[in-house]
């Protein structure tokens, strides 16, 4: 086929089209997920016209309708914007928690990695040591010592699901040292820093971003978990995991309190799975 | 022909091996004709390698319990709040300040006024006479109060690895490397799994399958028509876990030449994928089953908690709370020394699954 | 085609007829919905074969060849579809077979041996077990017997200790070891026909030589053999009929020395043109035009004696201590010397200590005793910041191009980063010299913008060469630089890098296991086993006089397509060229 | 099994009847123990015991038909024996001890010396009659003959008074805070006959006396035995014996086959018609609630507040109110926005307190507008409760007097550039339930408008008992509540703090003399009318100065399925007791 033909004005919706089919289903629907609790983080009011906080109490416990599609709480609060507005702090904890994990994972990793023998058996003992903590244990020690917050939350996931990341990035960085083009780079005489800095860094971390991707959706899961033991963010806080929490003494007569919000960690979860899986694939894709 | 020597295999990053790691179409013919000065090698686990190996093992194991301890020790002593007043207030169930001369016997008796390098090493000591302690709260020595307990734990926690590993395991083998629409199906499933939270899930098994449904008894108890539900509720999210780790190396694994000898000398499609893939993919997973154990022991709170179910995680939450330091620190050491025994379990399980790995 | 009625004539009254072949196509369905396409791999193919002969399917990579064996044992892959007017296997039409026929079929009346034992062999299971599943599949005998009959087959392809190594898994036998094993669990029900896919590809000369033996006896006992390789020199020594595959189709067949030593078809004289051995050294492989090559250096030239060393090693040990605590001496008391413009070929089987040695000799590896000097001065025993400017002086190509290019980059990038800077520092005279690199090696412009894994496999190893030129080194070590290629691209690259050489006045340490290639390239060879240089001579005196056993045996394993010179079309006179040929 | 037991007979001693006086003297600190214990999950604390007339125990059963109990039954023919299956919310470390749990599950096992009916009046148990001296130092127990504890020692005077010695010795915390102050000594006088000397006249003795805590135990069993056994399973004369313990699961409790010591209150005299129960503990509403109406259970306690309408409509529901004082926010008088009166009593004025509650509990349990005591506690002032009533015009006059006249971007009031932002500290899913957080938030919501800016601080439970929120620093405002039998628990909070003197009972750190004053003429009182008349005007008094704000009452329920009946929530703590329960068919 000739592009010429095609580059008519008159084509470009279809030569859009055209590529648009070409995105797979799946993660272009993973991707819309995202999007969504993004805006819902940075801009919940143009999701929702409510106020998360406005109790109206002769409408509590309304079933989902058309006026609140995910029914209202014992307070009368649409759950809807409850859970768009819980976004930014659930969001917050899952990005926070994956991020804090990431530095630390990548300062040992790399140390680890890169560091000879005594670090090497150092860190890797220390990470032996924080892997016998189970991320809820570690969490729950460490939400009653700090109490609950946004804060303690992605510390203590971020602590728990660190050494898991830290090993892995240890690999990479083994991997890529001991691969044929850091050979090669030292062939040519580049210094130590130069290869570094120019092949190891960059090739150990390019797998990273798809971790990351799938560590988030982990992290909220592992938050929503610490509420759910009561070591969760605050009421009235419509952190999701708070409404988890809340909704679980509704289950019987309110199912939505405990179904919506519990959608809402999955849909995120398994969007960034999705996503996270899609952007792996084309990763190694790219390599092999 | 060259006389037989023993191969080092392929997971030695031995130099001298030539041509380079992929062989494709090179000169290298295995290892085989590796440099003979080498003495055989028995394969007796009793000798000096495996000697060592066993001690080096014995002396990570006791580093992981001590560490946990210490860090244990360290973040309970280090919480807020003056000790002896959380256990007053804690008897009564106020919330207030306590007067000296209230503390003082709460003070002296868990010698809560010695320094904390003191209360330290007599707790290291304790813990070393296999000592650890009579819990605040309880009365009770806290190896009974987790004896009591562990056994509901344990088998919550085993009942859910094998949950996890059977669903994961027949879904794998059903459906990897199977028409797109099937092994994207599979693996879409697997994702949700993985993704749903433990709490979440547990509460609507309970819900359908338990207060509608009547399947199950809606107090689980320590029976094992009530260890259905928990072991799913922690097994499921696991499952989702395992199946996304195992599907990659089963369509490696599909992939590999000795899948197709076995076609080629007759077998069918399901045979190759049970008898030979299957065995090849499972490595990952028995890895991560090492973490899982203990993960799974510390999210048996969850469970425990959602089906009444007795067990460890219950006393762990409630100890935490009540800062019972003993039995805390106790838990903690105990499910270190699960994870020092699950990896163990995973070596041992590594080399069965995979003899190759035994000179490595 | 005439030559394919031909055979039929001659053999078809003679023998029983085991596979019967006409118009077999075979196509690939590739995408979904709009985008899906059907790729034909396998284009009208007939192929014949009687009892007790050996057809051997020839071809590059891609050619075909593959999917045309597995398609004969009904495993075409998936998304396949065959299409055939006669597919007539061991007397059962297998066009129409399902697939609980074919599991009967399989194993029983057709036998098929894959190319590396290691993974064709279920790697986590012992030998011996492998052969009892193929015995147990078609429901020979009990656990007991089939054990037995396990260690008898074992025994029949001559392994030793059959009963030992029927315990052993893949991995703990060698090489030569395991691939007999494997053929043994394909013959285990004395199939009537043996297909052997590449079979001794990733074997040493010298175990290759044994298994083509095997194979051999195993024609004499009446068994039909279908050989396919890549190789025109294995299948010499075994092929009764060859067939010569290119893009799905089979361009030339008939009987072995007809097409090997009078080809018709301009594929197989080119094919066959391009294998590297004494007779072709000194001359083109290939038909390609001439690299345009100028030196273009803004260094002077060290200048020096002629046939001064600029490379020289002396007593080279090195030993490495394994994982179980023992040591190992992999390169022992080596002494060699590369002089200016000449190519010095080290020859040796896997596991020889070649590629330490080569190690070494870069510098990448402090050898325990010994030292090698660089135009006289030290190389080795110093610091890595005095070595560092000194780099660029020695460079190198691997085998697996691939793996030594940062999947980030370009090419471009890769050859920018590997030029020297002071040298070019203007970024218009950096790109300009990127091109002029790429020229010399045959590359595209629009080859600089792709990244490596969008280059095919011969032009990466241009690339290479590109970027082992770049520092305008005195010296490249070639490390199996042409071993995973085929051979047409190998041609080329060969060819490439004699042009080079003499343009340049480049020095080669060219290390390989391939004899031919080293024959042809070599000025001087080094041949080692087990870490020791067992002899070292001019390419001369070392391939037509050897004095070393092993050299000798070396030698003798080697499959000759040359074993009647006469009969063969020298190289000369190898046609007139045209423009179609190989193409990487 | 007909019944053994004589017919209570009245006695020939003086003062056969117990003479009731809720007053506390100003010497008597601590006389009011209390018994919170620590709570995670749905929160309720310890109950004190009630000497009051006022319990408010509601039946209500299916249909609305009957008053619960055996009334409620639609009837069967009566099963002798059976095992009753019965969900609890918490499980304690031990059977007996000072915490209510603990009390709940020894009231199975042990009898106490008296028992209190549901008119607050005190009838004879283990003890047949009693009768106390004229300075009221000297109470003497007649003991009911032949009672026997389960494992074989009779119930005589003196193992009564080695219980004495066993809890005023560091047996019970909870009994010590009740009367180690006034305790002297106790005898046995003879076999059947007790002496008990207090070194101060201590009227609510024998309400405290009804409680579980003061079960009696035997007397060789507590010499003899660990520790561990007495803690796992106390040996008393009551109608039940300790079984086995599943920790984490259940305790079985067997029938007493030689019961003969009901008290007189109970349904019938001798054994127990059932013949075990097991009292699970099932922490989760939905499930605990779930059993009962699969099944698995015949009872359960704590009905859910989500499924209290289920409850009604489908079983037999029963509803205790606690007295003392309610669950209440104490405002901080010394620091903060609320050491100003105006401020406190403009936040009294701002919110639809009742409102707030009734959603929050979908009207199950009842609004407190006393912040001070709860409704069911004798001596409650129900004036109090027109005081502050939702006007949020007089909430914003009360602020704008204030001085808390501006108001920022968000709505809230400021003052000298301070926001009016007040922190609201509660202990959550160990003092306050999930309903309790909610009706805070509701609370939250309700303040907004007046410019109440509400953070709510909830505090672990390390932290809440740790004491990190017990100082003027560190809330506003802290939600808490204290279970008591008579209004004195004032004395306990009111009571001012000082250096030499400290009470950090005293949560809302408010020092008023007049009103201390006020509560210890109540607490000397010559009689009960007396002392409620002082209690009323204190409690008018703090009302008056918004010390503290009103919410809700604790309350404890239990749900019966149709065909058990006679299970009933004992009075001094709201216990349910197995004893005259039967099934039907």
């Amino acid at each position: 086929m000739s592009t010429s033909t095609l580059n008519t004005s008159a084509n470009v919706p279809a030569v859009a089209w055209q590529r648009l089919r070409e995105v797979p289903l799946l993660p272009a629907v993973a991707a819309a997920v995202v999007l969504f609790f993004v805006v819902a983080a940075l801009a919940p009011h143009l999701l929702t016209s409510r106020d998360p906080f406005a109790i109206d109490l002769p409408n509590a416990l309304q079933a989902p309708s058309l006026a609140h599609p995910f029914g209202t709480d014992q307070s009368g609060r649409d759950l809807y914007t409850r859970v768009v507005y819980g976004t930014r702090e659930s969001l917050l904890i899952g990005l926070g928690a994956t991020g804090l994990s990431m530095a630390i994972a990548v300062v040992l990793g790399v140390v680890s990695g890169l560091g000879g023998k005594i670090f090497d058996g150092l860190i890797n003992r220390s990470l032996e040591v924080l892997f016998a903590f189970p991320v809820l244990l570690l969490a729950m020690l460490f939400v009653t010592v700090y109490g609950p917050s946004v804060t303690t939350q992605i510390v203590a996931v971020g602590l728990g699901t660190a050494p898991g990341y830290a090993r892995m990035i240890r690999g990479q960085v083994l991997a890529v040292k001991n691969s044929g083009y850091v050979e090669a780079a030292h062939a040519l005489g580049h210094s130590r820093w130069t290869v570094l800095r120019q092949h190891v860094f960059p090739n150990a971390m390019r797998p990273l971003v798809a971790v990351v991707t799938l560590g988030i959706g982990q992290s909220i899961v592992w938050a929503s978990g610490l509420a759910f033991l009561g070591l969760g963010v605050a009421p009235p806080s419509p952190e999701w995991g708070a409404l988890l929490d809340a909704g679980r003494m509704f289950i019987t007569r309110a199912w939505w309190l405990e179904v919506m919000p519990g959608l809402a960690i999955v849909a995120i979860a398994l969007a960034a799975t999705v996503l996270g899986h899609h952007l792996q694939k084309k990763l190694e894709g790219a390599r092999s | 022909m060259s006389t037989l020597k023993h191969n080092t295999g392929l997971l030695l990053q031995d130099p001298a091996h030539d041509g380079g790691a992929s062989a494709a179409g090179g000169g290298t013919g295995g290892a085989a004709n590796h440099p003979g000065r080498r003495r055989p090698r028995p394969n007796n686990l009793l000798t000096s390698p495996g000697l060592r190996r066993a001690g080096g093992r014995l002396l990570t194991a006791v580093g992981v319990v001590w560490a946990a301890a210490t860090f244990t020790f360290l973040i309970q002593a280090l919480l807020p709040g003056d000790r002896a007043t959380l256990l007053l207030n804690q008897l009564a169930g106020q919330v207030q300040q306590r007067t000296a001369a209230e503390l003082a016997p709460i003070n002296a008796k868990y010698g809560f006024d010695d320094p904390l390098i003191a209360q330290y090493f007599r707790f290291l000591g304790d813990l070393a006479t296999g000592n650890l302690g009579v819990s605040y709260q309880l009365h009770k020595p806290v190896t009974e109060v987790i004896g009591d307990q562990v056994g509901p734990t344990i088998g919550l926690t085993f009942a859910s690895l094998l949950v996890a590993w059977l669903i994961s395991a027949v879904v794998i083998a059903g459906t990897a490397r199977r028409s797109r629409m099937v092994s994207s199906v599979a693996s879409g499933l697997e994702a949700v799994a993985a993704g749903l939270p433990q709490y979440w899930l547990g509460v609507i098994l309970l819900v359908v399958f338990a207060l509608n449904l009547g399947w199950f008894p809606v107090v689980g108890g320590t029976g094992l028509d009530g260890l259905v539900l928990p072991a799913l509720t922690l097994g499921i999210p696991l499952a989702g876990f395992l199946g996304q780790v195992t599907r990659t190396e089963f369509e490696k694994g599909m992939d590999q030449p000795f899948a197709l000898s076995a076609r080629m000398r007759g077998m069918g499609d399901i045979g190759v994928r049970l008898r030979h893939v299957l065995r090849h993919s499972v490595l990952p997973g028995v890895t991560l089953s090492g973490w899982a154990l203990g993960s799974l022991f510390s999210g048996a709170v969850i469970a425990e908690s959602i089906f009444s179910r007795p067990g460890l995680g219950k006393v762990l939450v409630t100890a935490v709370n009540s800062r019972d330091l003993p039995v805390v620190c106790g838990i903690v050491i105990l499910i270190a020394a699960i994870y020092v025994l699950a990896n163990l379990l995973v070596d041992i399980a590594y080399t069965l699954i995979d003899p190759r790995l035994k000179n490595s | 085609m005439t030559a394919t009625l031909e055979h039929t004539a001659i053999t078809g009254t003679l023998r029983q007829e085991l596979l019967k072949v006409r118009n077999l196509n075979v196509s690939f369905s590739t995408g979904r919905g709009r985008d899906a396409r059907l790729t034909h791999v396998v284009k009208d193919v007939d192929l014949r074969l009687a009892a007790g002969e050996c057809l051997a399917i020839v071809g590059e990579s891609g050619s075909g060849k593959s999917v045309t064996a597995r398609t004969l044992v009904g495993l075409p892959g998936a998304n396949a579809s065959v299409q055939a007017e006669r597919l007539e296997l061991a007397g059962h039409r297998i066009g129409t077979l399902g697939e609980r026929q074919w599991r009967r079929l399989r194993g029983k009346d057709i036998g098929f041996v894959l190319q590396d034992a290691l993974v064709s062999l279920d790697p986590l299971r012992p030998v011996g077990k492998e052969i009892e599943e193929a015995l147990r599949l078609h429901g020979w005998g009990t656990t007991r017997s089939r054990a037995a009959r396990a260690v008898e087959l074992l025994a029949s392809v001559g392994v030793p200790q059959p009963e030992l190594r029927a315990g052993q898994r893949p991995d703990e036998l060698s090489g030569g070891l395991r691939q007999r094993a494997l053929i043994a669990s394909a013959i285990a029900l004395d199939p009537k026909i043996l297909i052997a896919d590449e079979p001794t590809t990733a074997l040493d000369v010298t175990v290759q030589a044994q298994i083509l033996e095997l194979l051999g006896r195993m024609k004499e006992r009446g068994t039909g053999i279908v050989l396919i390789s890549h190789d025109l020199s294995v299948v010499a020594t075994l092929a009764d009929h060859v067939a010569v595959m290119q893009g799905g189709a089979i361009v030339e067949q008939g009987p072995a020395r007809q097409v090997l030593y009078h080809p018709q078809h301009d594929y197989t004289r080119a094919l066959l043109d391009a294998i590297p051995s004494e007779h072709t050294k000194g001359t083109p492989l290939s038909k390609d035009g001439r690299a345009r090559i100028t030196a273009t250096s803004r260094r002077p030239r060290t200048t020096r004696p002629a046939d001064a060393p600029v490379l020289r090693a002396e007593g080279l040990v090195k030993s490495y201590q394994g994982h179980d605590g023992v040591v190992r001496t992999v390169v022992d008391g080596v002494s060699f010397e590369l002089r200016a413009g000449e190519t010095l070929g080290i020859v040796g089987e896997s596991g020889s200590g070649k590629s330490t040695t080569a190690k070494m000799a870069l510098a990448m590896l402090e050898p325990d005793a010994g030292r090698v000097l660089l135009d006289g001065a030290a190389w080795t025993g110093i610091s890595t910041a005095a070595r560092r400017s000194r780099r660029r002086s020695v460079t190198v190509v691997y085998q697996d191009p691939l793996s030594s290019f940062d999947p980030r980059w370009n090419a471009e990038r890769i050859l920018l980063d590997a030029l020297a800077r002071q040298d070019y520092p203007g970024e218009a005279e950096r790109a300009a010299q990127v091109r002029e690199l790429a020229g010399q090696v045959g590359l595209q412009v629009e080859h600089l913008a792709k990244h490596p894994l969008q280059l095919s496999g011969g032009q990466r190893q241009r690339l290479a060469i590109a970027r082992a030129l770049a520092p305008e080194p005195e010296v490249i070590v070639l490390d199996e630089a042409v071993s995973a290629l085929d051979v047409s691209v190998q041609a080329q690259v060969l060819d490439l890098l004699t042009d080079l050489q003499q343009e340049l006045g480049l020095s080669y340490l060219f290390i390989s296991h391939d004899l031919g290639v080293i024959h042809h390239m070599s000025d001087r060879v080094l041949v080692m086993k087990d870490g020791r240089a067992v002899e070292q001579g001019s390419a001369e005196d070392v391939f037509n006089h050897p004095r070393h056993p092993y050299t000798r045996e070396l030698l003798a394993s080697l499959p000759q397509l040359g074993l009647a010179p006469g009969q063969r079309n020298p190289p000369a006179a190898a046609g007139t060229p045209t423009t179609e040929g190989a193409h990487s | 099994m007909t019944n053994r037991q004589p017919a209570y007979q009245p006695s020939t001693t003086d003062s056969s009847r117990p003479r009731l006086r809720n007053s506390l003297r100003n010497s008597q600190r601590n006389s009011l123990g209390n018994s919170l214990g620590a709570n995670r999950g749905r929160g309720p604390g310890g109950r004190a015991a009630s000497a009051a007339a006022l319990l408010g125990v509601l039946a209500l059963t299916a249909c609305g038909s009957g008053s619960g109990g055996a009334a409620g039954a639609t009837a069967g023919e009566k099963v002798d024996g059976g095992t009753i299956r019965y969900a609890h919310l918490q499980e304690p470390p031990c059977i007996y001890g000072g915490w209510v749990q603990q009390a709940y599950l020894s009231r199975q096992v042990l009898d106490s010396l008296v028992s209190q009916t549901e008119d607050g009046s005190i009838v004879p148990w283990l003890a047949e009659e009693w009768s106390v001296s004229e300075d009221q130092l000297t109470w003497t127990f007649k003991l009911k003959e032949g009672v026997k504890f389960t494992d074989g020692t009779p119930v005589d005077a003196q193992a009564v008074s080695d219980n004495f010695d066993y809890w005023t010795s560091g047996g019970n915390g909870t009994v010590q805070a009740y009367i180690q102050e006034y305790y002297e000594s106790s005898k046995a006088v003879d076999a059947g006959t007790l002496e008990v000397k207090l070194s101060a006249p201590y009227s609510p003795l024998l309400s405290a006396l009804s409680q579980g805590y003061f079960g009696i135990q035997s007397a060789a069993a507590l010499e003899e035995r660990t520790e561990q056994q007495n803690c796992e399973a106390p040996i008393g004369s009551g109608p039940f014996t300790v079984g086995e313990w599943k920790r984490g699961e259940s305790v079985t409790f067997n029938q007493n086959p030689d019961y003969n010591s009901a008290p007189q209150n109970a349904k019938h005299q001798g054994p127990a018609y059932v013949d075990s129960v097991v009292w699970s503990f099932v922490q989760d509403n939905t499930s605990r609630f779930g059993s009962l109406a699969s099944g698995e259970s015949d009872a359960i306690g704590e009905v859910p507040t989500v499924d209290f309408e289920t409850a009604k409509s489908q079983f037999q529901v029963q509803q205790y109110i606690t007295p003392g004082r309610p669950v209440t926010l104490s405002l901080n008088t010394v620091e903060g926005p609320f050491a100003d009166t105006k401020v406190r009593q403009a936040f009294a004025y701002s919110a639809d307190r009742k409102a707030v509650v009734d959603s929050a509990f979908l009207g199950v349990v009842p609004f407190e507008p006393n912040g001070t005591v709860s409704q069911s506690t004798p001596g409650y002032n129900t004036d109090i409760a027109d005081d502050y009533p939702f006007d949020q015009a007089k909430a914003n006059a009360l602020l704008d007097d204030a001085g808390w006249t501006q108001r920022n971007a968000d709505g809230v009031r400021t003052k000298d550039g301070q926001e009016l932002a007040v922190d609201i500290a509660f202990g959550l899913n160990s003092i306050v339930t999930t309903e309790g957080a909610t009706a805070l938030q509701n609370l939250q919501e309700q303040v907004k408008p007046v410019g109440f800016k509400v953070n709510l601080v909830p505090v672990t439970q390390a932290d809440l008992f740790g004491g990190t929120y017990s100082t003027p620093d560190s809330y506003d405002a802290q939600l808490g509540y204290w279970t008591s039998p008579t209004a004195g628990i004032l004395y306990i909070n009111f009571r001012q703090n000082t250096a030499k003197n400290p009470n950090y009972a005293n949560t809302a750190f408010y020092n008023n003399a007049e009103i201390e004053d006020l509560i210890l003429k109540a607490n000397s009182a010559a009689s009960p009318e007396e002392a409620n008349t002082f209690y009323a005007q204190a409690q008018q008094r703090l009302s008056d100065e918004a010390v503290a704000v009103g919410l809700y009452t604790q309350t404890s329920t239990v749900a019966t399925s149709q065909n058990l009946q006679d299970v009933w929530l004992e009075a001094s703590q709201g216990e349910p007791v197995f004893h005259d329960a039967f099934f039907t068919e």
